[in-house]
């Protein structure tokens, strides 16, 4: 089944192609390479701008639209530039000093956490071709990047001298400790299943179907799993202990303001979509078009629409599921997310996973 | 050498106390008052409430007015059940003067007050699923409220504080088209109202939070002097709507609504219960509004007999108690309101211990 | 066993209570149609308050400039914050007679609670709830309003 | 539930000293300030009257005096009486206190306490509840402040 024939019209690494090339008749070798890792930075730095005012844009939004409410409408058409109004105010305000505090750690914390977000993104794949780096092992890479974010927001709560601050950094340290396992674990499933860590490989395997479809019920529960858990690792409602606002003012980030707050903020947001783009690579196919069994005619059709728009559509779904989940559910209480996740998750994903072995095993899947 | 003792004490700090301020600028309680919280890793050890942040001096200010101008004092005691404190003054004024108040304006004040306790259950219920985290809650809350304060602002022009209850009876004539929106409000308010069980009562995470947490027994409500909707929970029948009926209670069917259990989701039920009992006293009264005067003739200024004079009204929180001591004077010479809020937010301190934090 | 059961059972009914509350706030989601937030200053034009609503204190003045208020007081009396002054003036009338008329009817909103009382013991009826409800100002001194116009005189009711 | 005459004949065995005004619409007992506790408790704890319910405690200055009330209600029979005990004394009032009896007491007593300036003996925790510790005694007839409070 030679589906990508006609997607190759959308495929990335011609341009990365020919820019390497112009590049490397202008200059040596390691200019080129230092040319490039700069222009990759920039592109980074901008796709992160952008998509932390979109998300937390979108979040007012359907929020809204779940509240009956109609949403930030006032600057700009619909009040898109809303977003760019409040960055243009939090940079503006004050950064305030807090007595007592450890200044270096303070001012260290939400570096930390926006650097973790940030080195996540590297290894996505976000179109045919379009990928920074693609690591051998991407799945325990984008993992291991996103769950150091932990030690910022422990050393947030620690050095900024406040009890609120203090209880819901502890709260965040279990939390992220412990739904990191149920994340691992859900991803594992695919795994298994591809046989590969290399999120390249992970796309390509599914161009004949997405393994949410191919896996049968395993793969259903760990893509169950899955949410539910990175939901809770990037403490999101009904998750969000860490910060929540009626019970410890804003949990770790209470003593924070200006542009410091701003990066706690943006790292939240991405961290959204870093999950959400891993959920949708590993298990809705990444940037594959859908394509349903011998249907030629649409399966052409599908081929059509860039991978890049199937990859942010995908993501932006997984997104959604996440923003309804948070503006539905009052919070958990701290015994009962621990409960949830040892009890419940743990068990039901390591289950999984010996399900997805033996299926693996008898070749049950597509 | 070193003790086992001095070794918990100083150097791990065991016996300290981890003392968290709730307020009064904290989210949850809305500069009202403060809750020193003392805690033992997450859970609580202690609890103590101050209070006073809000307190206006209304009763020294009362002793300078006159019974119509203390109307609306009443109203900012608590302004979610304005009309029902506004009742208790009257009713007490009423009774010193012994005044028989018309029906029309009976049937019309209890209409309201139990408009005025939907309207703050509404609240009561957005609010408490804010609190724990369901932001959403609190948005259909108060979309169905509104409707409840269009009806007060069509008939008396304010929408929170309306000192509409005058000793006699009331201060003018509802509006024609009263009766007509209320209707229509019930029949809304009837499809709406299962929504807020799908969305919170059944919901596993908010059953689990709050089912047996605050744990309260009947004697510990009864000694506290604890009434209204949180006693109610513990099974302690408290409604002084049934055991003194005044307004029009005596003609409408309604059930008190009482749980066992005594923890906070009981009392969230009883709360829910009491929406849907007080749909049915609407319902009940709405056509029935007798055409009549809409006040008793009142002199132009009122002057209570010497004497001193108690009567006590159920509030949407729990009973509310107006003693006046009046010499004779326009003025009462000392009016005291027993509110219910008063004595039920003391029990806190009983009830909170060796709980996990989010209350 | 009963045990393993109690386990998934508890499990599919928590999770189906999860989606019966995802199920209404998805429908709200999809139904733009009610939204019932109101867009302020836009709708400043169609919106229209309902006639008892409790605005301001004013004086209504007839064609001919002329208000209902004898400055009797009352009003002044019956206030409970002191929002209400009057000043009165005397004047001699084409009779010949010293007559009291009202020289101003002050009226500070910054201090009215809308509780009626003056509205409703008015013994004349001049006084009545006006409709605006945009009183923010730059200037506290600007919530001290005079009620009765400049030139206007007192209704004479036609004998 | 006992009607007026009954409970006037049961508090009448209890203290003999308590005196009943005649014409209030509530059953009032004025009881000797050094009495109140002991007939509060045998109040509370006869099966026949079993007050166990602290309605409303306050006091009220008649610039002679002060009078100390309490609305005492039983959640059993729904019976209500009103217990006054008088104090003389402007400088230094003092009564017993109910808390032992009452929790809701505590608080109630406290806010006398803030407001008249009227102590406690036997108070847990007698502190002020509203004002700062070396603010006036609002309530009081005699009362004056300058600064805050503007007299019409």
């Amino acid at each position: 089944m030679n589906t990508n024939m006609s997607s190759n019209i959308y495929d990335f690494s011609t341009l990365t192609g020919a820019i390497h090339t112009w590049l490397s008749g202008m200059m040596s070798s390691g200019l080129v390479i230092f040319t490039e890792m700069v222009l990759v930075g920039l592109a980074f730095l901008l796709m992160y701008a952008l998509l932390g005012l979109f998300l937390v844009y979108f979040e007012r939004k359907v929020c809204a639209f779940i509240q009956n409410r109609v949403g930030p409408n006032r600057v700009g058409l619909y009040g898109i530039f809303q977003t760019i109004a409040d960055l243009i105010k939090l940079l503006m305000k004050e950064l305030i000093p807090i007595r007592k505090s450890d200044k270096l750690l303070f001012n260290l914390a939400p570096y930390i956490v926006i650097i973790c977000s940030f080195l996540a993104l590297a290894a996505l794949p976000y179109a045919k071709g379009l990928q920074a780096i693609d690591f051998n092992i991407g799945v325990f890479y984008v993992m291991a990047v996103s769950s150091l974010s932990v030690i910022g927001i422990l050393l947030a709560g620690w050095s900024s001298n406040s009890k609120y601050s203090l209880i819901g950094a502890m709260r965040s340290g279990a939390q992220i400790v412990s739904y990191e396992l149920s994340v691992g674990l859900s991803l594992l499933a695919i795994v298994v299943f591809t046989g590969s860590m290399q999120l390249s490989t992970i796309v390509e395997s599914q161009a004949n179907g997405w393994w949410i479809f191919k896996g049968h019920i395993p793969a259903f529960i760990s893509f169950i799993v899955f949410l539910v858990a990175s939901t809770a690792e990037i403490n999101r409602g009904p998750f969000d202990l860490a910060e929540a606002e009626s019970e410890l003012t804003a949990g770790f980030h209470t003593e924070y303001s200006g542009i410091k707050f701003a990066f706690f903020f943006l790292a939240e947001y991405m961290n959204m979509f870093i999950v959400s783009a891993l959920g949708a690579t590993v298990f809705l196919g990444g940037w594959m078009p859908f394509h349903v069994g011998n249907w030629e005619g649409f399966n052409q059709i599908m081929d059509y629409i860039p991978s890049v728009v199937w990859f942010f559509s995908k993501t932006f779904f997984i997104i959604l599921i996440i923003m309804w989940f948070k503006w539905t559910f009052p919070r958990l209480r701290i015994d009962q997310l621990l409960t949830l996740e040892w009890k419940y998750l743990l068990p039901i994903s390591l289950f999984n996973i010996l399900l997805i072995a033996f299926t693996v095993m008898m070749g049950w899947h597509f | 050498m070193m003790s086992e003792e001095i070794i918990k004490d100083v150097i791990i700090g065991e016996n300290e106390d981890y003392i968290i301020n709730m307020g009064p600028q904290h989210p949850s309680t809305h500069g009202v008052l403060r809750f020193e919280v003392c805690l033992k890793g997450e859970t609580v050890k202690y609890l103590i409430p101050h209070i006073g942040y809000i307190h206006r001096g209304i009763e020294k200010m009362c002793e300078s007015l006159t019974y119509p101008q203390i109307i609306h004092l009443t109203d900012r005691m608590d302004y979610f059940s304005a009309h029902m404190n506004n009742e208790a003054v009257c009713l007490v004024v009423e009774d010193a003067m012994q005044i028989e108040v018309p029906e029309r304006a009976k049937y019309i004040r209890t209409i309201l007050d139990e408009l005025g306790r939907l309207a703050s259950h509404q609240l009561w219920w957005c609010a408490f699923g804010m609190d724990l985290g369901a932001l959403t809650a609190f948005f259909y809350g108060l979309r169905d409220r509104e409707h409840i304060l269009d009806i007060f602002e069509e008939s008396f022009g304010s929408r929170l504080l309306h000192s509409y209850v005058m000793p006699g009876g009331l201060m003018h004539d509802v509006h024609p088209n009263f009766q007509n929106r209320i209707k229509e409000f019930i029949k809304y308010f009837r499809k709406k109202l299962p929504e807020y069980d799908q969305l919170l009562t059944g919901n596993v995470i908010f059953q689990n939070r709050t089912k047996g947490i605050g744990y309260m027994s009947k004697e510990t409500a009864i000694g506290y002097g604890v009434t209204g909707p949180s006693a109610r929970g513990s099974n302690y029948s408290c409604d002084v709507r049934k055991l003194a009926p005044y307004g029009a209670y005596d003609k409408v069917q309604f059930n008190e609504s009482l749980m066992t259990e005594g923890d906070t989701f009981a009392r969230y039920q009883v709360r829910m219960k009491e929406m849907w009992e007080s749909l049915s006293i609407i319902e009940q009264l709405v056509d029935n509004i007798p055409a009549d005067d809409y006040t008793a003739k009142m002199k132009p200024i009122i002057k209570l007999p010497a004497g001193e004079y108690f009567r006590r009204v159920e509030t949407v929180r729990g009973e509310l108690g107006v003693y006046v001591v009046s010499d004779g004077n326009k003025s009462p010479l000392r009016i005291k309101f027993r509110t219910p809020n008063f004595s039920n937010l003391f029990v806190m301190n009983e009830i909170t211990p060796d709980i996990k934090l989010p209350i | 066993m009963n045990s393993i059961l109690e386990y998934f059972t508890d499990l599919f009914k928590g999770i189906s209570t999860l989606w019966a509350g995802m199920r209404i706030t998805g429908k709200y989601f999809f139904s733009p149609g009610e939204i019932v937030t109101q867009q302020y200053p836009e709708n400043r034009k169609t919106l229209k308050m309902f006639d008892e609503f409790k605005g301001e204190v004013i004086m209504p003045h007839d064609e001919n400039n002329q208000h209902a208020c004898t400055g009797c007081g009352i009003c002044e009396m019956n206030c409970p914050n002191g929002s209400i002054e009057i000043i009165t003036d005397r004047v001699a009338n084409a009779d010949g007679k010293v007559e009291r008329v009202i020289d101003k009817h002050i009226y500070h909103l910054s201090m009215c609670t809308f509780c009626g009382l003056c509205v409703k013991t008015c013994p004349s009826d001049a006084l009545a709830f006006g409709q605006k409800f945009e009183h923010a100002v730059f200037d506290r001194n600007k919530l001290t309003k005079v009620l009765n116009q400049p030139g206007s005189t007192l209704r004479k009711e036609a004998k | 539930m006992l009607n007026r005459q009954e409970l006037t004949d049961i508090i009448r065995e209890f203290e003999p000293e308590v005196e009943f005004p005649e014409g209030t619409p509530l059953l009032e007992a004025i009881v000797p300030a050094e009495k109140l506790f002991a007939l509060t408790e045998k109040l509370k704890s006869d099966k026949r009257t079993a007050f166990n319910y602290l309605i409303n405690h306050t006091a009220v200055d008649f610039s002679t005096h002060f009078t100390v009330v309490y609305h005492l209600d039983s959640t059993e029979f729904r019976h209500l009486v009103v217990l006054k005990s008088l104090i003389a004394d402007r400088e230094n009032p003092k009564i017993d206190s109910l808390t032992a009896l009452y929790p809701a007491a505590e608080y109630f007593e406290r806010e006398v306490f803030d407001l008249f300036g009227i102590r406690f003996n036997n108070h847990p925790n007698l502190k002020r509840l509203f004002m700062e510790d070396d603010y006036g005694y609002p309530l009081r007839k005699d009362f004056r402040d300058e600064v805050n409070i503007i007299e019409r």
